[in-house]
C-alpha cells in the first residue's frame, strides 16, 4: 500500500502548479485550466483522507461525497467562467484579464 | 484487494488497446512508399490555396450545446448512485431524487423558451 | 496476492516463475483473449457491412477474393499497406498520429466489461454501465483532436459539428441507460443480465430501448445522423487529411462501435445470453448473445442504407426538443410507477430472484404506461409534421407567386 | 515500498498528473494545454481507482474528458486564443518563487510532520460502494441538502452561462 503522505505530496505539488499557472499565465483560459488543477489537487486530498481514515467503515462518506460536490462546483465554474471569457472577448477582443478593467473604480 | 485486481486487468487492457491499431500502422509505415512533395503535403482544400488561419471564428451555438451537455452530464452521473440504490431507498430519498431531476429540467425548459436550443 | 493467483497464474508459479510476473502474464493472456474477440470480429464486420449495403442497393458486393468475397478485407488491408501515408506539413504531428489510435482503442476497451456468457468475461466492474459511457468519451475527444491537429478548416469545422452532435446525443443515451440500471439496481453488466431472468427489460421499458437505439445510432455517426460522413457538405469531415492505414483505423473503429452497441443493447435490454438451453453450455449462451447482438446490428445497417441524412439543425432540434425531454419523462414515469408498485407490494424489489409470473403485474402496468406515452408522442409528432408540411407548402406557394409576379 | 500493481500504478499516475500539470502551465498552445490538462486529470482518475473510489474515477473521466475538455476547446476556438497571444507569462519570477515556497511549506511544513509517520499506512478493508453513496446522497441524515443545492447551482450556472454567452445579434461563422 502507498502511504498517505505520498498522495498528499502529489496533491501539494499539483496545487502549487495550479497556483503558479493562476499567477503567471496571461491568457484567461489558461488561468481557468490552472484553477481546475487546484480543484483536482483538493479532490485527491479529500479522497485520500477518506480512504485512510477509520470512519469509512460506518458509512461516513464525507470525503467521497465532498469530492462529488467539488466536481459539480468545478463543472459549474468552468461553464460560467468560459462563458464570461467568451463574452469579454467578444466585446473587447482580448482574453487577457489585465485588459478587462471596465468595472474597475 | 479483489477490486484492484479487476482494475489491474483494465489497466493492462488500456495499455494494450492502442497497441492493436498501432501495429498495422507501424507495419504500413515499414512498407509504404515515401514520395512526399510540397503539393501533396499541403493542406487539402479542393485545390484552392489556403487563406488565413485555420482557427476561423466559430459560432457561439457550439459552446451553448457543450454547456447544456456539461450540466446534464453532471446531473446524469449523480443519478446513477440514486438508480443503483433505488430498491433500498426510503420514500424520502426517492422524492429527493425526483426534485433533483425536476430542478434541472427547469433549466432545459428555460433554454428552450429562450431559443438557446435552436441552431442558428 | 496468493488468493488472487488462480488458474494460469497458479500454474506459472508452480513451475517456478516469479509471483508478480506470473500474475502479470496471466492478466496479459486474459486481455489478449478478451480483446481477440472484437479484433477478429471487426475484420468480418467490414465484409458484412459491405455485403449488406450491396444487397440493399441491389448489388452483389465483394465476391472475388475468397468464397463469397470473405477475404476481401484481407486484400483491402494489404492494399492499404501499400498506400502512401501523407501527414500534412501544417499538422500537429504527435496529436495527428495519436487520434486514430485513441479512437480505435476507446471502442476496443468497451469489450473489457462485456460478459460473453455467465462465466466468461474480462471483468465484471461494479460501475460497468458507467464504464462504457466514460470510455466512449475518449472517442469524442479523439475526433476533436483529429480535427484540430489536421490544421485544416474543413477538418476543424467537421470535428466541431460531429462533436456537438455526439455530446448532444449522449444525454438521451445515458438517461435511457439509467432505466435498466434502475430496474436491476446495479451498474454491473452481469447483474443487469441476471435481473432479466424473469422478464427482458425491453418488455419492461420499450421506450428506453428505442431512445437508446436511436441515440446510439447517432453516437456511431450512422444515417440519418451521418454528419461525420457528410461528403457533399464537408468533404468528409474531421478525417479529411487522413490517408492510408490511419484513415482505415477511424473506419474500423466506427464499424466496431456499431456492432459493440448491438451487443450492449442485447445485454441491457434483450437478456444477453438468455434463451432456450443457455445454461447447458457456455457455447450456446455465447451463441444467443451473438445472435441477438447480430440481429440488432443488422437493423442498424438496414436503417443506415435506407434513410436519408438530416440537416444539422433538424438533428439538434430532434435531440434537444424531443429525445431529451422524452428520455427524462420516461425515467420519471418508470421510477414513479415502480416505486408505487413496490410500496403496494405488487412488484418484487429484487428482479433477479423474481420469476415470470411474479413480474406479470409490473410488466402490464409498465407496458400500459409506455403505450400511453407512445400514443401521445405519435400524436405530437403527427401534429408537428403537419405543421412543418403546411409551412413549407406556404413557403413554396409564396415563391411561386413571387416568380409569377 | 514493494513493487506491485498498486505502486506501479501510483508511479504511472504521478507521472501523468504532474507531467500533465506541468504541460498546462508551460505550453504556449492552448489546445495542447487542454490535452495536457486531460492527461493530468486522467492521472487523478487513476488515483481515485487506487483509493478504491472507482465511481469517482468514472465521474472524473465523464465530466472532465467527456464534457469540460470539449467546452474548453470550444472556448479556445471561439476566442482564437491559440494564435493571438505571443507572450505566455506576466510576473513569472515572483509567481514561480511564491508557488515554490507554497509547495515547500505544504510538503515540509504540513504533510510530512503531521502525516509522515502518524497515520496508519494501511487503509481499512471495507470500502463503501456506489449503492452506499446513492443512499447517503438522498438520506435526510446524509447529504440531501447539498445534493439539492448542487442541483440548484447547476441550474443557475446553466441559465447564467446561457444569458452571458448568447449573442443577441446573430453572427455567422
Amino acid at each position: 500500500m502507498v502511504p498517505l503522505w505520498m498522495y498528499l505530496a502529489v496533491a501539494a505539488a499539483l496545487f502549487s502548479l495550479g497556483v503558479f499557472g493562476v499567477l503567471a499565465r496571461r491568457n484567461a483560459v489558461a488561468i481557468l485550466m490552472s484553477v481546475e488543477l487546484m480543484l483536482n489537487a483538493v479532490n485527491i486530498n479529500l479522497v485520500a483522507f477518506w480512504r485512510y481514515s477509520e470512519t469509512s467503515t460506518d458509512l461516513l462518506l464525507n470525503g467521497y461525497a465532498f469530492t462529488a460536490f467539488v466536481l459539480i462546483v468545478a463543472a459549474a465554474e468552468a461553464a460560467v467562467g468560459l462563458a464570461i471569457i467568451i463574452t469579454v472577448y467578444r466585446n473587447r477582443r482580448s482574453v487577457i484579464p489585465e485588459e478587462a478593467v471596465a468595472l474597475k473604480g | 484487494m479483489n477490486v484492484l485486481n479487476e482494475w489491474a486487468f483494465i489497466g493492462v487492457f488500456a495499455v494494450m488497446a492502442p497497441v492493436f491499431p498501432a501495429l498495422p500502422i507501424v507495419i504500413a509505415w515499414l512498407f509504404r512508399p515515401r514520395k512526399p512533395n510540397v503539393l501533396k503535403s499541403s493542406t487539402y482544400e479542393c485545390g484552392v490555396e489556403t487563406i488565413g488561419d485555420t482557427w476561423v471564428q466559430f459560432r457561439v451555438q457550439y459552446y451553448i450545446y457543450g454547456l447544456i451537455f456539461l450540466v446534464f452530464d453532471v446531473e446524469m452521473v449523480f443519478l446513477f448512485p440514486w438508480a443503483v440504490a433505488y430498491n433500498e431507498m426510503s420514500l424520502f430519498g426517492f422524492v429527493a431524487g425526483f426534485l433533483f431531476i425536476f430542478l434541472l429540467t427547469d433549466a432545459l425548459f428555460y433554454a428552450w423558451k429562450k431559443n438557446a436550443l435552436d441552431w442558428k | 496476492m496468493d488468493e488472487l493467483c488462480t488458474g494460469l497464474c497458479q500454474l506459472l508459479v508452480e513451475s517456478g516463475a516469479d509471483a508478480g510476473l506470473a500474475h502479470f502474464l496471466s492478466l496479459l493472456v486474459g486481455v489478449l483473449l478478451v480483446s481477440g474477440i472484437p479484433l477478429v470480429t471487426v475484420i468480418v464486420l467490414i465484409w458484412v457491412e459491405r455485403k449488406v449495403a450491396a444487397r440493399i442497393q441491389d448489388r452483389i458486393g465483394p465476391n472475388r477474393v475468397g468464397p463469397v468475397g470473405l477475404l476481401q478485407t484481407i486484400a483491402d488491408m494489404i492494399k492499404l499497406l501499400s498506400k502512401e501515408d501523407i501527414t500534412p506539413t501544417a499538422a500537429d504531428r504527435v496529436l495527428y498520429n495519436a487520434a486514430p489510435l485513441v479512437s480505435f482503442a476507446s471502442v476496443v476497451l468497451i469489450w473489457a466489461v462485456i460478459p460473453f456468457t455467465p462465466f466468461h468475461f474480462g471483468v465484471d466492474l461494479e460501475i460497468g454501465a458507467l464504464f462504457f459511457v466514460a470510455v466512449a468519451s475518449f472517442g469524442t475527444l479523439a475526433i476533436m483532436v483529429a480535427g484540430w491537429a489536421s490544421n485544416n478548416k474543413y477538418a476543424l469545422l467537421g470535428a466541431f459539428r460531429v462533436v456537438s452532435l455526439l455530446v448532444s446525443y449522449e444525454v438521451p443515451l445515458v438517461f435511457a441507460l439509467l432505466a435498466p440500471v434502475l430496474l436491476a439496481g446495479s451498474m454491473s453488466l452481469l447483474d443487469i443480465v441476471n435481473a432479466q431472468t424473469g422478464m427482458w427489460f425491453v418488455v419492461l421499458s420499450p421506450l428506453a430501448f428505442v431512445i437508446f437505439y436511436v441515440s446510439s445510432q447517432a453516437e456511431t455517426g450512422r444515417a440519418p445522423f451521418d454528419l461525420i460522413e457528410a461528403e457533399s457538405e464537408l468533404v468528409a469531415g474531421f478525417n479529411i487529411e487522413y490517408s492510408g492505414m490511419k484513415f482505415g483505423m477511424f473506419f474500423a473503429a466506427e464499424f466496431l462501435h456499431v456492432f459493440t452497441n448491438g451487443i450492449l443493447m442485447a445485454l441491457l435490454f434483450f437478456g444477453g445470453w438468455m434463451g432456450p438451453l443457455y445454461y447447458e453450455s457456455p457455447l450456446i449462451a455465447f451463441a444467443w448473445l451473438g445472435a441477438k447482438g447480430g440481429l440488432i446490428y443488422f437493423t442498424t445497417l438496414w436503417l443506415r442504407n435506407t434513410v436519408p441524412r438530416l440537416r444539422i439543425d433538424q438533428i439538434m432540434a430532434f435531440n434537444w426538443k424531443f429525445l431529451v425531454p422524452l428520455s427524462i419523462a420516461n425515467l420519471v414515469f418508470i421510477s414513479l410507477a415502480l416505486k408505487v408498485m413496490q410500496e403496494l407490494g405488487v412488484s418484487p424489489r429484487n428482479l433477479a430472484e423474481a420469476g415470470f409470473v411474479e413480474l406479470l403485474p409490473t410488466t402490464v402496468v409498465l407496458l400500459v404506461i409506455n403505450g400511453a406515452m407512445t400514443v401521445y408522442l405519435l400524436g405530437l409528432l403527427r401534429k408537428r409534421g403537419q405543421e412543418a408540411r403546411r409551412e413549407s407548402m406556404a413557403a413554396r406557394a409564396a415563391l411561386a407567386q413571387a416568380v409569377a409576379d | 515500498m514493494e513493487l506491485n500493481a498498486i505502486t506501479i500504478g501510483f508511479v504511472v499516475f504521478t507521472i501523468f498528473t504532474l507531467g500533465g500539470g506541468f504541460g498546462v502551465v508551460t505550453t504556449r498552445n492552448l489546445f495542447q494545454g487542454t490535452i495536457w490538462l486531460m492527461v493530468s486529470l486522467f492521472g487523478v482518475a487513476g488515483y481515485f481507482i487506487l483509493l478504491s473510489a472507482p465511481f469517482l474515477a468514472a465521474v472524473q473521466i465523464l465530466v472532465y474528458i467527456g464534457a469540460i475538455a470539449i467546452l474548453i476547446t470550444f472556448a479556445v476556438m471561439l476566442t482564437r486564443s491559440v494564435t493571438r497571444i505571443k507572450e505566455r507569462y506576466i510576473r513569472i519570477v515572483p509567481s514561480f518563487i511564491g508557488s515554490l515556497l507554497l509547495f515547500l511549506i505544504l510538503l515540509f511544513g504540513v504533510t510530512v510532520p503531521i502525516f509522515g509517520g502518524h497515520l496508519p499506512e494501511s487503509a481499512p478493508q471495507y470500502v463503501a460502494s456506489t449503492r452506499d453513496l446513492g443512499i447517503a446522497l438522498v438520506d435526510e441524515n446524509g447529504y440531501v441538502v447539498p445534493f439539492l443545492l448542487a442541483s440548484v447551482l447547476l441550474t443557475a450556472a446553466m441559465i447564467g452561462a446561457i444569458v452571458i454567452a448568447r449573442d443577441e445579434k446573430a453572427k455567422g461563422g
